[in-house]
């Protein structure tokens, strides 16, 4: 059955994004690692990096599109699910240093122990066993996500005021985090990490593994939210977003629906942080900024909403044009490409990259009435 | 006028220098101001007055104003029209002595001067500084002073500056034990008549060895003063509410129409704002520069600027870009975001990226006291400012034809049009009506906050709660919105702290919205579905 | 009131499939329905007719739990509270609506809008493993045919012109096969000869079902030959066969007109 | 000629809530470069500025660390403001062993090999402020007001710890914290104003951050805080912060550096009329981060000629004991534990924007591990002897590891 | 007055409009027919300007309006009554009627009282939103707003649909009154033939995008044009 679910109406797009995925996750980290850097094909440890940088971008990406194209939930907050399968790597992350920390202290973290804490707070606990924090990735932005959704689906909260509480949360969570009292090290964050299950997180081959693990998870984050889009769930769900009242008067109880694809959505993003964690060497609060998740919003957009492959494509063509755009001459205007960017896609792309190339190869092919009506906007 | 301070000074040598040697010779004092040290020249301040030298009252005056020139052994003082004289004789000078400077200011140098022209102000002809002398002695509680608080008192005519100086009496009797019991007794009155923190402060500072009967009427009087302090306490975070309240309100109001009205998902409503600040600024340059005497209107002139200025930029915004995405709202997310970047670093590129000063008008600066409130003057205009803005969008948007086109274009656009309604000219307009709004925030909050390309980017959330916790498209709603969450926070602040408080607020419109779903002034009924 | 022609049964509660006893409802003030009371029998039909504003609508909202009302019972099968339950309880007891205004999904295709509809458990477990059987495919073309819009099932339900949706609708509430049916103006927007195949179409529902129309169109109504009731500002002006109403003198004033 | 240059990354934020602080230090570096490069370089070589725009983001730090040092293959960094911006690009100067000059004031509690630290560290801004406070203002209550983040709490944890010692009573020392860009400062100006009433006289030691400044002292200028009643001493607040204010409101208020722009020495003049030259702009305006490059960067060409390579480790070992001018008169060391040795100046504000130097020290060592806070009284750092960040005297061991 | 020749229309790469060509004259009343579907509202659009033709020319008192824009159209004096009444929920009954006086001179803006006598329920609701009211008063608003505008052509979309039939007898009557008046033209999309019957002076008969029969009512084979709308 889950096979059946996974795989039901693959499409051409679908079966290409996840052969060239399941390429990259082979291909480039061999070329890492077996090639001399001299040679034409060798893939730098740093190019690696990024790139397994915006593989998590995109699965975050993946993510937020399920349920905003889909679902018609425009999340501003899903940078916090991000932020907490993050966090909840970071700790365990930071409880793999053990003694080998500044302070050499066994049991505290250094910023614990420069700030004076006694003693470990419980909510720490575990944190040093892989499978717990695992564990935690999944179920901290799931628990909260199912509680904030639980709340806010039940009392049909929709539309824009859905999307500024979720706004709300992550502006709350990213002052809580900042607080250095919580203990999680406030601004600074986690970092100076040392092992992840033993090995060393700054040796290659690591890199070179927790690359192939984001290819995985962004296949298995792909093939899940396909799995869902396509499945009759899938079509309940875009009913929701189109006329809500209506699918509830068909008798779907909509705020399960809802609450299902959120938790489902946050626990891939929290996967994603997961996994972005150990690669860029430090999670702190910023990542709860409101900014971040919008860029996220951002990212799907410009890729082309209510595909999934476009969110992903949209998270990669972003980031790296960003990285493009700030360094060298255009270092101090970045902002401006960025920028010119946007306006450019919404005014000349206005389904995404994916969606207009898709009008356009469908255009060419077998012309087909299209609709001029658009899904209900969210206020 | 010389001979009074002289008599002045004559006084307070008397008073000063009860057991300090007399006989110094003036010379040390200005060899003293010539040593470019902070403690010789606290020294010789005290010299000049203890000496009672002729011509202490105007050094000390030129000295607490950057007038007093040191150098080469020459003490000079220069006068305001800039003529050089000679500071033991006050004989003009013809010609400027070599290597001369300054004589440098720190704090404790201008507390000894202030001391120093707060005594000699005690029997100064002008109330004010009368006032403002007994106000000083009230702080220093300076026994010494004693004597002549008495003499001021007995020739004091003026009902107000006589209150101050017997508070200032009483202040220096609580403390001094060997005062009649009487005396004291009738202080701790006076000091719970004045009633204020300083008033409370003074009181606590009775010394342990004072009478039952001193000790219990100085406990009762504590006890009626902090029972009126936390009532004024509350009402002064009520109005630091009503203040943070405005200035939420003032930078979501132009939102309430962009994003309100048009449903246009404004993420460069903040930018907005800032182009208002930055018009201040250039105001503010050009009028520094041209015409200083303007200065005190430099807001008045940059107001309908700022507005123009966003407001056109608003209108370029929407007949470039946003009137193509009528009907995908959330595309306005995307390209709004994208101006915003734009707008933020061609301000930067423009200006660089640092803060630009600007200033505050007169009638802006400085604080009033009502009772047991202190008001500042330019929270008091921001918000009445904000009530003028918000009553006139108001009009504009509920009494006026095009305040109706605007609602009519909004709700249906197509229709709209078929009813001969401009749909063009009409959304122009309300984006750039919105927007010159958000530009008049930008003048007033120019006054409180960094001119800086992020001005913007700091209000844009808050703004949103704003507006969605008010109800989307409900200008009332805006307005109690702002001052619920701009009260609410500060009633929070104290207990909860500025951080804890923020985040219990966030909660709390988490909250809220559960309850109310669309908002505080939600609109209901079929036509909302419709 | 005039001398209406009331229902002589009283009604009972527990022989009915849904039972309305003085249900009233306001807004902001205006009261839309006033003590309204009206009992319909397993497998009967009914019509209901009444002038521009009468309350037909919101009586069907208040049903199927739009709105609440202020006051009144509302019973269905003779034991379940209507007011306690929310849209979809209430659709999964088995009411189903079609909307004045039609309201389909624009973004479906108008097989997937079929789909949605049809008869099945609407749980999240089940839906995420649906797996169209062949019976429902079967039922599915049953209904597109009926409708007339077999040709058209893969095209995108919002590009239908007005009445085109108002026969999907009408398919859909096929496909929920529900106990009851309220049916809102289903006539509105079709042609005289589309006007008497959905009569002929509502009577063959009306066999197994329960149904609730709502119409304008006397014509229409005549057709369906059903115990007509007229709802007057909020409340039952008259009850009865269609020949009877409308000789009533009130009825032809305020709806019928001359 | 391409590989004639030796490459100088230059690693600070262009745009985002840093952009205000960092874009000097960007362009103060590309001065000094232009200037060595007319001096002939270093080494015989040209030197090559690389500029990248980390953006105020601090993954992007590390990942343009990482391209700097890998890509570019840049010899030295020059960068960061924030410490959270230093922690994110640490692990990526370790991995890839390269060379990070530091020229923030920060909290201390770090010495890292990669890494050459030219700001203040606590000991060299706070303490001596505290100091000045209490003996020249006779301040006996202290409020203690800062952003909530590590630099802060850090630095207030010692003053606290310091001021106790001391003989503080608890009730006379005041900690607020306030959130990032916090803009009304109604109610803690008002409740610093109670404090300060209570008869003893008060003075309020400022690590409020960045943006918050402006609001804050805007808002002690309207409630009539005057320097003489209730003195701000601040480290984070320098010529360029001031620059947006009306500062007349503000005279007499205080900043601790280990530089001002008013000091008169010819060094420092001769530096303030290249830049406003570079600038093009007579009111350009320089501030101690800078004086932090200029040392760092000079201290970087010497040992580069000493070593007689840009190699990371050689230029690392030659670094420690390498001397240069600072600006303020004296002549700065590299510490063995990465930090230098600079005076700390006490500075009153004045009308023009300017400080007014009220005090200044000698020569002060910068110490990478405070003495106040219990877990690293007993750490050094010495990366020539022990070659290690954190020994332990007490244990005799290197930590971590 | 208005005159429709040979236009053609597509909703992206389906044509929903072939060679239409249709006339209305002053104080008659013109009335479009057909199935579901066949493109009537579409060709309503078209006139008003709310939908771009492909080919083809309409011109509205000897200028062709083609290319004009919706809301210079209505400027022009073409009022509509969409299918669906599009009343703006938001907006009071009276700000509706209001908003028809965007095209009018200042001494013109005023609601006429003619109006309230054909629709004498508005005159009870005023200050309700649009939005809330039941479906039929809604298409008397739709109505109502429109003839605000004093047009010279009354585009009408089947506008008894869901309407009770004392009401559509009024409309009846006041659309026959407003062509006695003999100062507008009116086109009416209807599927009532009856009601259509009655009415109309001009028939035109729709079919899949075409026009298939048309000519004078009182020359029509009412039989013949029953048949063609019959499924
Ligand atoms: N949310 C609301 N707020 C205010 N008035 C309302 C609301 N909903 C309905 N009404 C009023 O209640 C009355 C009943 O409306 P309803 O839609 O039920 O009428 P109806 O009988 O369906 O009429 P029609 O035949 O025209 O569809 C109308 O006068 C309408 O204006
Ligand atoms: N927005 C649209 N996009 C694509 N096709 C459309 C659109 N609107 C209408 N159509 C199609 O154009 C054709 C004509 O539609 P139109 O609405 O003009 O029909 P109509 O004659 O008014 O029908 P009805 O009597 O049902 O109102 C129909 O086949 C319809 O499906
Ligand atoms: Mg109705
Ligand atoms: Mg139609």
């Amino acid at each position: 059955m889950i096979t059946r679910f996974l795989i039901q109406g693959m499409d051409k797009r679908g079966l290409v994004f996840l052969c060239l995925i399941a390429a990259i996750a082979v291909l480039v980290p061999l070329a890492n690692l077996l090639l001399p850097p001299g040679s034409l094909f060798h893939v730098p440890t740093s190019t690696m990096s990024l790139w397994g940088k915006y593989l998590c971008y995109a699965l975050l990406a993946i993510s937020l599109d399920l349920v905003w194209g889909y679902c018609g939930i425009l999340s501003l907050g899903h940078g916090a699910f991000f932020a907490l399968g993050g966090y909840a790597m970071g700790m365990y992350l930071m409880r793999q240093i053990g003694s080998r920390g500044t302070y050499g202290n066994p049991i505290l973290p250094d910023f614990m122990v420069f700030l004076n804490w006694s003693e470990l707070p419980w909510y720490w606990y575990g944190f040093s066993s892989f499978p717990f924090a695992m564990l935690m990735v999944l179920a901290v932005p799931g628990l909260l996500a199912f509680v904030f959704g639980w709340f806010a689906f039940r009392s049909r909260v929709t539309g824009v005021y859905l999307s500024i509480i979720t706004q709300a949360l992550t502006y709350a969570l990213l002052l809580a985090f900042f607080r250095n009292d919580m203990g999680f090290g406030g601004n600074n964050g986690l970092t100076d990490f040392k092992d992840i299950l033993g090995f060393n997180v700054q040796a290659q081959t690591t890199r070179a593994a927790l690359f192939a693990m984001t290819c995985i998870m962004l296949i298995a984050g792909f093939l899940i939210a396909r799995g869902i889009v396509v499945s009759k769930l899938g079509k309940v769900v875009i009913a929701i977003r189109d006329a809500e009242s209506r699918t509830r008067f068909l008798g779907y109880r909509v705020d399960r629906f809802k609450l299902f694809v959120f938790t489902v959505s946050a626990c891939m993003a929290g996967v994603a942080g997961a996994l972005y964690v150990p690669q860029v060497g430090i999670i702190n609060p910023s990542e709860f900024a409101p900014a971040n998740s919008i860029e996220t919003v951002i990212w799907v957009a410009v890729g082309g909403r209510g595909t999934l492959v476009g969110a992903a494509l949209g998270a990669v063509v972003v980031n790296y044009a960003k990285t493009v755009f700030t360094s060298g001459f255009m270092a101090p205007y970045w902002l401006f490409a960025l920028g010119a960017l946007f306006v450019l896609v919404t005014l000349f792309m206005p389904k995404g990259i994916l969606g207009t190339a898709q009008d356009w190869w469908s255009k060419r092919r077998k012309p087909e009435p299209v609709a001029t009506a658009e899904p209900a906007p969210a206020e | 006028m010389t001979r009074l301070l002289r008599m002045i000074a004559l006084i307070l040598a008397v008073a000063l220098s009860a057991g300090a040697a007399r006989a110094q010779s003036a010379d040390e004092a200005f060899t003293r101001l010539g040593a470019d040290s902070f403690s010789d020249t606290n020294r010789a301040i005290e010299l000049l007055i203890a000496g009672a030298h002729p011509q202490a009252a105007v050094i000390i005056e030129a000295l607490a104003e950057g007038r007093l020139l040191a150098g080469g052994g020459a003490v000079v003082v220069k006068t305001k029209d800039g003529k050089l004289l000679d500071a033991r004789t006050g004989a003009a000078l013809a010609s400027e002595p070599p290597g001369l400077n300054p004589v440098r200011l720190n704090n404790g140098v201008r507390r000894n001067i202030q001391a120093a022209l707060g005594g000699l102000g005690l029997l100064n002809p002008d109330t004010a500084k009368r006032i403002a002398a007994a106000e000083a002695v009230f702080k220093s509680r300076d026994v010494s002073l004693l004597p002549v608080i008495e003499t001021a008192i007995s020739r004091e005519t003026d009902t107000r500056a006589k209150a101050a100086l017997r508070q200032a009496q009483a202040a220096i009797l609580i403390a001094k034990t060997d005062a009649p019991p009487f005396d004291r007794l009738a202080a701790v009155d006076v000091l719970r008549e004045r009633g204020d923190q300083d008033a409370l402060a003074t009181l606590r500072s009775l010394p342990g060895d004072a009478s039952p009967a001193l000790k219990d009427a100085q406990a009762r009087a504590v006890a009626d003063i902090e029972g009126k302090l936390a009532l004024w306490r509350t009402v002064q975070n009520l109005w630091y509410g009503l203040s943070l309240g405005s200035v939420l309100l003032l930078a979501a109001i132009g939102l309430a129409i962009t994003f309100g009205v048009m449903g246009v998902i404004n993420m460069a409503h903040g930018e907005m704002v800032m182009l208002g600040a930055y018009t201040t600024f250039i105001v503010q340059e050009v009028i520094r520069a041209r015409f200083p005497g303007l200065f005190d209107y430099s807001l008045a002139i940059a107001l309908p600027l700022a507005f123009l200025v966003a407001g056109l930029v608003g209108i370029a915004i929407e007949r470039g870009v946003i009137r193509f995405l009528y009907g995908r709202p959330l595309e306005t997310l995307l390209a709004t975001w994208g101006i915003s970047l734009i707008l933020q670093q061609a301000v930067r590129t423009a200006f660089g990226p640092t803060n630009r000063e600007v200033g505050a008008p007169n009638f802006m600066s400085g604080a009033f006291e009502l009772g047991g409130l202190a008001i500042t003057w330019n929270r008091l205009w921001i918000i009445v400012f904000a009530a003028l803005v918000f009553a006139a969008l108001l009009a504009i948007l509920k009494l006026t034809p095009i305040g109706l086109q605007m609602r009519a274009v909004t709700q249906n656009r197509r229709m709209a049009s078929a009813m001969g309604i401009r749909t063009g000219r009409v959304d122009a307009l309300t984006f750039g009506l919105g927007s010159g709004v958000a530009g008049l925030a930008g003048v007033a909050l120019s006054q409180i906050d960094n001119v800086s390309p992020n001005l913007g980017q700091s209000y844009i959330i808050d703004s949103f709660m704003v507006v969605v916790f008010g109800g989307v498209g409900n200008l009332w709603g805006t307005l109690v919105g702002a001052l619920t969450l701009g009260i609410a926070n500060k009633l929070l602040e104290p207990y909860a702290g500025a951080v804890l408080g923020k985040i219990a607020l966030l909660v709390f419109i988490i909250l809220f919205i559960q309850k109310r779903p669309r908002g505080l002034f939600a609109l209901k009924g079929r036509a909302v579905e419709a | 009131m005039s001398t209406a022609l009331m229902s002589t049964s009283t009604p009972t509660l527990t022989s009915s499939l849904l039972y309305l006893d003085g249900v009233s409802v306001s807004f902001d003030g205006f009261k839309a329905i006033r003590g309204l009371s009206l009992v319909i029998a397993p497998g009967e039909m009914r019509a209901i007719i009444g002038p521009n504003g009468a309350g037909k609508t919101t009586m069907m909202d208040i049903i199927t739990g739009k709105t609440r009302p202020d006051a009144g019972t509302v019973m269905f099968g003779g034991s379940v509270d209507l007011t306690r339950l929310d849209e979809a309880a209430i659709a999964n007891l088995g009411i189903g609506r079609k909307f004045q205004k039609p309201t389909v999904f624009d973004f479906h295709t108008i097989e997937d809008n079929i789909l949605l509809a049809l008869k099945s458990k609407r749980t999240v477990r089940r839906t995420l493993f649906w797996k169209t059987a062949n019976a429902d495919q079967k039922r599915i073309d049953h209904i597109l045919g009926v409708i007339k819009l077999g040709d058209a099932r893969a095209r995108l339900a919002g590009s239908l012109s007005h009445g085109q949706k108002q026969w999907l609708e009408i398919g859909m509430l096929l496909a929920q096969d529900p106990k009851l049916l309220l049916v809102d103006e289903p006539a509105a927007g079709m042609t005289d000869g589309e006007t008497a195949e959905t009569a002929v179409l509502l009577k063959e529902i009306a066999r197994d079902h329960s149904v609730i129309v709502v119409e304008h169109d006397m014509g229409f109504i005549r057709e369906l030959g059903v115990k007509v009731t007229v709802l007057h500002e909020g409340s039952v002006l008259a009850e009865g066969p269609l020949d009877q109403v409308s000789a009533n003198e009130r009825v032809v004033e305020v709806y019928l007109g001359r | 000629a391409a590989q004639e240059t030796i490459k100088v990354g230059i690693l600070h934020s262009l745009s985002g809530t840093m952009a205000i602080s960092e874009t000097t230090l960007k362009d103060v570096m590309l001065m000094l470069i232009e200037e060595q490069n007319k001096k002939g370089g270093v080494l015989g070589k040209k030197l090559e500025a690389v500029v990248v725009d980390p953006a105020s983001n601090w993954p992007l730090f590390a990942e343009k660390a990482r391209e700097l040092i890998a890509k570019d293959k840049v010899s030295a960094v020059f960068g960061c403001w924030t410490s959270v911006s230093r922690k994110s690009v640490l692990p990526v100067f370790k991995e890839l062993n390269s060379v990070l000059f530091y020229p923030v004031q920060y909290e201390g509690e770090e010495s890292e090999r990669n890494v050459f630290y030219t700001g203040a560290a606590p000991n060299q801004q706070a303490i001596p402020a505290v100091d000045y406070l209490a003996k020249e203002e006779k301040v006996q209550r202290w409020v203690l007001a800062g952003t909530d983040y590590v630099y802060p709490r850090t630095t207030n944890k010692i003053l606290e710890a310091y001021l106790k010692s001391k003989g503080v009573p608890a009730e006379d020392i005041m900690i607020n914290y306030t959130p990032f860009g916090h803009s009304d400062w109604q109610t803690i100006v008002s409740d610093i104003k109670k404090f300060g009433s209570a008869g003893k006289k008060t003075a309020v030691v400022s690590t409020i951050n960045g943006d918050a400044n402006v609001p804050f002292y805007k808002e002690l200028g309207n409630q009539g805080i005057k320097a003489t009643d209730i003195p701000v001493v601040a480290f984070s607040v320098g010529e360029e912060e001031l620059a947006g204010i009306d500062t007349k409101p503000l005279l007499g208020h205080l900043a601790a550096w280990n530089y001002f722009q008013s000091v008169k020495t010819p060094e420092n003049e001769a530096f303030i009329k290249q830049w406003k030259a570079y600038k093009k702009s007579d009111k350009a305006v320089t501030n101690d981060p800078m004086e932090a490059h200029v040392i760092g960067f000079a201290m970087w060409v010497k040992a580069v000629e000493k070593a007689k390579s840009t190699d990371p480790d050689k230029v690392i070992d030659a670094l420690p004991g390498i001397e240069a001018p600072n600006l303020t008169g004296g002549i700065s060391k590299m510490l063995p534990n990465h930090h230098i040795t600079k005076p700390v100046l006490i500075g009153e504000i004045k009308a023009d924007g300017q400080f007014d130097v009220v005090s200044k020290t000698g020569l002060v060592a910068g110490d990478a591990w405070s003495k106040e806070l219990d877990g690293s009284k007993d750490l050094v750092g010495d990366w020539v002897e022990k070659k290690c960040g954190n020994f332990n005297v007490k244990t005799g061991k290197c930590g971590g590891a | 007055m208005l005159s429709v020749d040979a236009i053609d229309l597509h909703y992206g790469a389906a044509q929903a409009l072939r060679r239409v060509s249709v006339a209305a004259e002053i104080g008659k009343v013109t009335c479009v027919m057909g199935r579901n579907g066949v493109g009537k509202t579409t060709l309503m659009r078209a006139i008003v300007g709310h939908q771009a033709i492909s080919s083809g020319r309409i011109s509205f008192s000897g200028e062709d309006i083609s290319k004009l824009r919706s809301e210079d159209r209505a400027r022009a004096g073409i009022a509509y009554v969409p299918q669906g009444r599009e009343v703006f929920p938001l907006l009071s009954v009276k700000e509706n009627l209001e908003t028809g006086y965007a095209p009018l001179k200042r001494r013109d803006r005023y609601v006429p009282d003619e109006l309230f006598d054909l629709f004498p329920v508005l005159k009870s609701m005023l200050g309700r939103r649009g939005g809330d009211l039941s479906g039929g008063q809604q298409q008397q608003l739709a109505i109502a707003r429109a003839l605000v505008t004093r047009p010279k052509l009354l585009v009408l979309d089947e506008p008894t649909e869901g309407i009770q039939p004392s009401v559509i007898k009024d409309i009846g009557r006041a659309i026959d009154y407003l062509r006695q008046k003999g100062d507008m033209a009116i086109v009416l999309v209807e599927q009532y033939f009856d009601f259509a019957r009655d009415l109309a002076d001009t028939m035109f008969v729709m079919d899949r995008g075409e026009v298939v029969l048309s000519g004078q009512m009182k020359d029509l084979d009412a039989n013949q044009v029953q048949r063609l709308i019959q499924v």
